[in-house]
């Protein structure tokens, strides 16, 4: 059952980082695509660039990375493009992130129930300002 | 929770305990209370019996158990200068140094925060680099070099003729350059509204405040730097973090981020640091108020380090080191209080 | 815990898609495969896409549909996950399935893949793999494969590429 | 049957958690009292290990796979038991009568990222060991030994002058190996060698450390958690859980019959490569701290077969008919 | 990577410390600066016109001459004179020299001290820990300053104005040293702690070698660089807290001079307008602790141990 546009398009991706003499170069021509509800593995061994794609899908790749080429299309609308204030509507509202040290993401001096009110009540106010558009 | 706070104090009461041995070897090593006591004339007999009388040949244990006994029920000996209880002297003297360290950290902290997070936040701005700048070169200037070009600029004047007087703009110049002196440098003033017992303050009036301004802005003026540079840094590494990364995938704004998330991390260390500079603004008062002749404790100590006054250099000595003390046991359990990842037994989690 | 307490947050949010980063790999193994079924289980429920990352093949082999290969900054391989577990077409991917313990015979020497992932400060010309690939040729080590596709699986890999064309060219010659 | 190399007597070992006595003093309900915690990270452990094989412990974080091999290696001092390496008790020598044991017996660790000191080139951190173990040989054998076992492990000699972090990590536990070999031991305890290795990497290194097994008859016991390596790799397998051995057996026994509740438990949730979904023995509850060990058997709390006789008495580990030791009631009472 | 064999010289030309270094303006030029000065200080005695020790060349009647530019200078004085008619220019190369001399030979003194406490209390922990840690957290509670005063006052007291100024130098190294050792004890205890956890130094245990051993020979190499840093501000500290001290005459006397008492002398004169006395060696300080400070921090974000991934 595959729809026509995928929800997810990344072409071509470059990503590189601005090291002392030259870039380097940690992903290279990268293409994939991800439909909706469908499950997608990426296997690689520790330096093949796997995390950096998955944080180049959010566009959250830290200095001095950054996207050198290509295109991370989301229902149509290119992310390696969109300016921060867009990209926050995106983050965690509409692609959400699991990261591998469950104790370093998490705010030592939050309590984990504010962080859980936090999330929720980001969620309901981008909700409210979403229903407030269709109306 | 009530271990931390045994413990806490139980080491505040060792450290208290180490200053006063400390004090009363000085006392011993260095004061002869007989020569102060009797002139030339008095016989070698006469002045055994005194050193009997006074205990001053009872063994050190005993001497110490007598001189702790006495500092606990707050008599710490007669300074031989004022000819007055020690501690009647010291709290004479203390209102117009803790004026000082008042004003000066206000001024630090008014300061410091915004502009060490600014840094922090852009760190490629050209204002952050010019704040960075001036901090460097602010660490680097002793504290009573600051006070002495503020008094030469602020109070006494500079009379400046670098550039042709006989042009129109050598001239503005020299003149826009020049200052005239006006803030007063030396002492308190005598403006200073009474509040209670030997407790006088200058921060109620004009002229009093005037009298605050070049000693408080020089005593900042060395401090300032180091919380500037020490938010600055703490805040860069917790915005590295991961969990300020996951907060930024979980799409909450920058502000939410960098002053929830992130100030909240960077202050804890900062608490812990500011506790201990509170001892390190003491020692520099004692250069501050030389310099300005201003007539708090750390003047009154330097002038019975010359006036070899030994029970008030004790006394000064068990007071700061109490205050300093009492200081760090508070910061210490107000860091316990807010950090969570701290366990209250004292061990990291 | 914690790292329910992360998904759970990640959900909360109800979104479309889920990038997982390793998500399981600082954890033990009986956790790993409650935590797994559990995202498995509401990603199927709420229809949501997940991104999984990971260096174990087993979890992907459990949890995908289709997977990605990654070899220093480059897909070398993806398509259908089934498939490419029990029919690998690249090298590296052969390689890496091969030297897991699971398939080998216990006390035997396992498959081994020479030498170690180039760091990404000298990544070799052509094909980053050549250097440790049996099949490697001149043409390998000058330009990096083009994808070429197999069954249902993309490959960039001459030595794939080649083995195809031969095959064609044995059926024109044979029809 | 020729006495064991290696014997763990009773073996138990705790870390105290509750600092100075200071700490320890807790205010409730209007009295002092006097709180002791500690970490039970060792609870009575016996085991064996013959010459000539590979005895693997395996057990998820925190059951004390990990502490048994520093025990062992002298590294930590246990709270109670002995351990004996060829009929001598050692874990309470001192001084110069424990250099003998450090010859024969060595340890290969976990992180080849911190196991070699970023300040000494390949070629001190190899000879250091065998100059202070051999001070008789002259600085040619040294250097000829070092030479030798470097080549052994598949790292070139030349390279000798160069810094650990000049090495790949597959590299620098080859390295690691080395220096553990260097001194010619008969017993190597190894801690977790292969898991901060890549897969690919993790192949080569299994190779080499069942290469020098061969050639060297070397003794191992090895740490992991990773099954699927304990049953290409092991002779026997010890399965903990909570600082205790719940089923002891040989490779084959153990991975074609698992008895133990927990055992089954760990099998099932390997993934594999075969397998299309997670399908697994789902296990209520969690693991609980060592700190407060439940009573009984350590695994009640999450153990389906559970009744009254777990939650009271500590089961031991006992020979079944299939030849594995299994420390369970339910088995012993032919309920599992 | 690089053949087999290299020198050191050949490996530092390729480190990262010398790679930076030509690429730092700022490092280059305080490096060039506090050259000029060290040498300026070490050949005082030939580059001086006076010698400021030796009275007979000391005119009263040439007192509080201004600097050349200004009104009332001499030519043979280009920065001045002070209060006794000292030669400005020479008692600041010689009051340089004497700064330095006291900076670097406390921060020897107290990076030994640092050293040794630091690795002792890292590394065997438990009691030993506790006690030197305990007396190091009251000195810096105290504040290294407050302690050097203190033990300034005391020494001043006990041996009295005239014998404390022959001996002030060796006084006053043996203060701050004293003063400033938990600094880099502290420091060398936090690196010792993190380095103990790894496993090379489990590895050293398994082996059989003896604790000395071990600190000295493994874990010690690896804690040098954070020394190294914190060294050098403390070099710019010592030479602060010196100048602090004779500031309010605890430290050099005036017959041998330091900057600081330079500074000081300096003082009482600035109300009749010789600011010259007091600001020319207050620049020559500050521009030294500055370049100190500025090398500091340079070679702290090199030799960050979070960058320095080994």
């Amino acid at each position: 059952m595959k729809s026509d546009t995928p929800l997810l398009e990344v072409k071509n991706l470059d990503v590189r980082f601005a090291v002392r003499g030259g870039d380097l170069t940690a992903l290279r021509g990268i293409s994939f695509s991800l439909d909706k509800g469908e499950r997608l593995g990426l296997v690689g061994e520790s330096g093949a660039g796997k995390s950096v794609a998955a944080f180049s899908i959010l566009n959250l790749i830290a200095r001095p990375g950054y996207i050198a080429g290509g295109q991370i299309l989301f229902e149509g609308r290119d992310l390696a493009a969109m300016s921060e204030r867009e990209l926050r509507k995106i983050r965690g509202n509409r692609i959400a992130m699991i990261f591998q040290d469950p104790m370093m993401t998490l705010n030592p001096v939050l309590s984990i129930g504010t962080q859980m009110v936090e999330a929720i009540k980001h969620i309901v106010g981008s909700a409210r300002k979403r229903r407030g558009i269709l109306r | 929770m009530l271990a931390f706070l045994v413990q806490r104090i139980s080491q505040a009461v060792v450290v208290m305990f180490v200053i006063s041995v400390i004090a009363f070897a000085i006392q011993d090593g260095l004061g002869d209370p007989l020569q102060e006591m009797v002139g030339m004339s008095v016989s070698q007999e006469e002045r055994e019996a005194l050193r009997d009388e006074l205990g001053l040949n009872d063994s050190m244990v005993v001497q110490y158990l007598r001189f702790a006994g006495n500092a606990i029920q707050g008599d710490l000996g007669n300074s031989y200068f004022y000819g007055k209880p020690t501690l009647d002297v010291i709290a004479e003297h203390l209102p117009a140094t803790l004026e000082l360290v008042i004003g000066a950290s206000l001024i630090i902290m008014l300061l410091s925060v915004p502009i060490g997070v600014y840094a922090a936040i852009r760190p490629q701005a050209l204002l952050s680099k010019f704040f960075m700048g001036v901090s460097t070169v602010g660490i680097s200037i002793p504290v009573f070099l600051t006070a002495i070009v503020l008094i030469q600029i602020y109070s006494i004047g500079v009379t400046v003729e670098w550039f042709p007087a006989d042009t129109g703009w050598g001239s503005w110049l020299n003149g826009a350059l020049t200052t005239e002196g006006g803030l007063p440098s030396y002492g308190r003033g005598d403006d200073l509204t009474h509040l209670f017992g030997t407790w006088n303050s200058g921060f109620f009036s004009n002229r009093g405040l005037m009298h605050l301004v070049l000693p408080c802005v020089s005593l900042a003026s060395i401090m300032l730097p180091l919380f500037i540079r020490l938010i600055r840094a703490e805040m860069m590494e917790v915005l590295q973090s991961d969990y300020i990364r996951y907060a930024r995938a979980k799409g909450l704004s920058a502000v939410r981020i960098n002053f929830l998330h992130a100030l909240k991390n960077t202050m804890l260390p900062v608490i812990t640091v500011g506790g201990v500079q509170i001892g390190v603004m003491v020692a520099y008062t004692i250069l501050t108020e030389t310099v300005f002749q201003w007539p708090g404790v750390g003047l009154m100590f330097l002038e019975a380090i010359t006036r070899s006054d030994i029970p008030l250099i004790v006394a000064y000595l068990m007071v700061v080191g109490l205050i300093f003390v009492i200081t760090n046991t508070l910061v210490d359990l107000v860091y316990g209080l807010v950090n969570p990842t701290v366990k209250l037994t004292g061990k990291k989690a | 815990m914690r790292q329910r307490v992360i998904i759970a947050i990640a959900l909360l949010l109800d979104p479309e898609i889920i990038v997982a980063d390793e998500p399981t790999t600082a954890l033990d193994v009986t956790i790993q495969a409650e935590i797994m079924a559990l995202l498995l289980d509401l990603c199927e429920q709420e229809n949501v896409a997940l991104m999984l990352i990971t260096h174990d093949l087993g979890v992907v082999s459990q949890v995908t549909q289709r997977m990605l290969v990654m070899y220093s900054g480059r897909i070398i391989e993806q398509g259908p996950t089934r498939e490419i577990i029990n029919d690998a077409q690249h090298p590296y991917t052969q390689g890496l399935i091969n030297a897991l313990p699971q398939l080998g015979e216990p006390g035997a020497r396992l498959f081994q893949i020479p030498g170690s992932m180039p760091s990404l400060k000298n990544v070799p010309t052509g094909c980053p793999f050549h250097p440790r690939c049996t099949f490697a040729t001149d043409q390998c080590r000058q330009t990096m494969p083009e994808y070429v596709q197999s069954g249902s699986v993309d490959v960039a890999c001459y030595e794939v590429s080649n083995l195809i064309e031969r095959e064609k060219r044995m059926q024109e010659a044979e029809s | 049957m020729t006495s064991p190399l290696v014997d763990i007597r009773g073996l138990e070992k705790r870390f105290d958690l509750s600092g100075s006595l200071l700490e320890q003093i807790t205010f409730n309900n209007g009295r002092f009292h006097r709180k002791h915690e500690a970490v039970h990270a060792i609870n009575g452990v016996d085991l064996q290990v013959h010459k000539g094989e590979a005895l693997c412990v395996v057990g998820e974080s925190g059951c004390g796979k990990s502490t048994i091999a520093r025990t062992v290696m002298g590294l930590l001092s246990p709270s109670a038991g002995e351990v004996h390496y060829g009929g001598q008790r050692i874990d309470n020598l001192k001084g110069r009568d424990v250099l003998p044991y450090r010859r024969k017996m060595q340890m290969i660790f976990q992180n080849p990222y911190a196991s070699l000191n970023p300040r000494m080139t390949i070629q001190q951190t190899l000879e250091e060991p065998i100059h202070f173990h051999q001070p008789e040989l002259a600085r040619s054998e040294v250097r000829g030994k070092v030479q030798e076992v470097m080549a052994s492990v598949g790292i070139d000699p030349d390279w000798g002058s160069r810094f650990g972090h000049e090495f790949s990590g597959g590299q620098r536990q080859r390295i690691a190996i080395a220096r553990a070999l260097a001194v010619d031991p008969e017993f190597i305890v190894a801690d977790e060698p292969i898991s901060a290795l890549d897969v690919s990497i993790q192949a080569q290194v299994l190779n080499l450390l069942m290469d020098a097994q061969e050639t060297r008859n070397l003794t191992y016991l090895f740490i992991t958690h990773d099954l699927a390596v304990v049953e290409h790799f092991g002779t026997r397998v010890a399965v903990m859980y909570l600082g205790r051995v719940c089923e002891l057996a040989d490779t084959k026994t153990l991975f074609a019959e698992p008895r133990h509740p927990y055992t089954q438990a760990l099998l099932s949730a390997i993934p594999k490569l075969e397998d299309d979904r997670p399908n697994y023995i789902r296990l209520q509850g969690e693991v609980p701290t060592p700190v407060n060990l439940p009573s009984g058997c350590v695994f009640h709390g999450r153990c389906p077969y559970v009744n009254e006789r777990c939650r009271q008495e500590i089961p031991q580990l006992i020979a079944t008919d299939g030849g594995a030791q299994v420390a369970c009631h339910a088995v012993e009472e032919g309920r599992l | 990577m690089t053949t087999a064999t290299l020198s050191r010289w050949d490996r530092f030309r390729e480190s990262f410390l010398w790679y930076s270094f030509k690429r730092d303006k700022v490092a280059i030029v305080s490096f060039l600066v506090l050259l000029l000065m060290v040498l300026a200080a070490i050949f005082a005695p030939l580059l001086a016109p006076t010698d400021p020790y030796d009275l007979a060349l000391i005119n009263i009647m040439n007192s509080e001459m201004p600097p050349v530019g200004m009104q009332g200078a001499d030519a043979a004085f280009p920065l001045g004179t002070d209060a006794q008619g000292r030669d400005m220019l020479s008692t600041i190369l010689y009051g340089t020299r004497v700064s330095l001399l006291i900076g670097f030979g406390a921060v020897v003194l107290q990076a030994a001290l640092g050293i040794l406490f630091g690795l002792l209390a890292g590394y065997l922990g438990g009691r030993v820990d506790s006690i030197l840690m305990r007396i190091a957290d009251v000195q810096l509670s105290f504040s290294t300053l407050m302690v050097a005063i203190i033990v300034g006052a005391v020494f001043k007291a006990s041996f009295g104005s005239l014998m404390f100024g022959e001996i002030a130098i060796y006084m006053l190294i043996f203060i701050i040293g004293v003063a400033e050792w938990p600094q880099i004890a502290r420091t060398v205890r936090a690196s010792v702690l993190a380095e103990k956890k790894k496993e090379y130094v489990d590895a050293a245990k398994v082996m059989g070698f003896r604790t000395n051993r071990i600190m000295f020979r493994h874990i010690l190499p690896n804690t040098l660089s954070p020394i190294f840093v914190i060294a050098t501000v403390q070099i710019a500290n010592a030479i602060i807290s010196e100048a602090a001290l004779s500031f309010l005459g605890l430290g050099m006397p005036e017959t041998q001079p330091s900057l600081g008492s330079l500074i000081k002398s300096g003082f009482d004169y600035i109300q009749s307008g010789s600011w010259w006395i007091t600001l020319l060696p207050g620049l020559v300080l500050v521009v030294l602790v500055l370049v100190i400070n500025l090398l500091g921090d340079w070679l702290r974000d090199v030799m960050n141990p979070r960058l320095y991934k080994g």
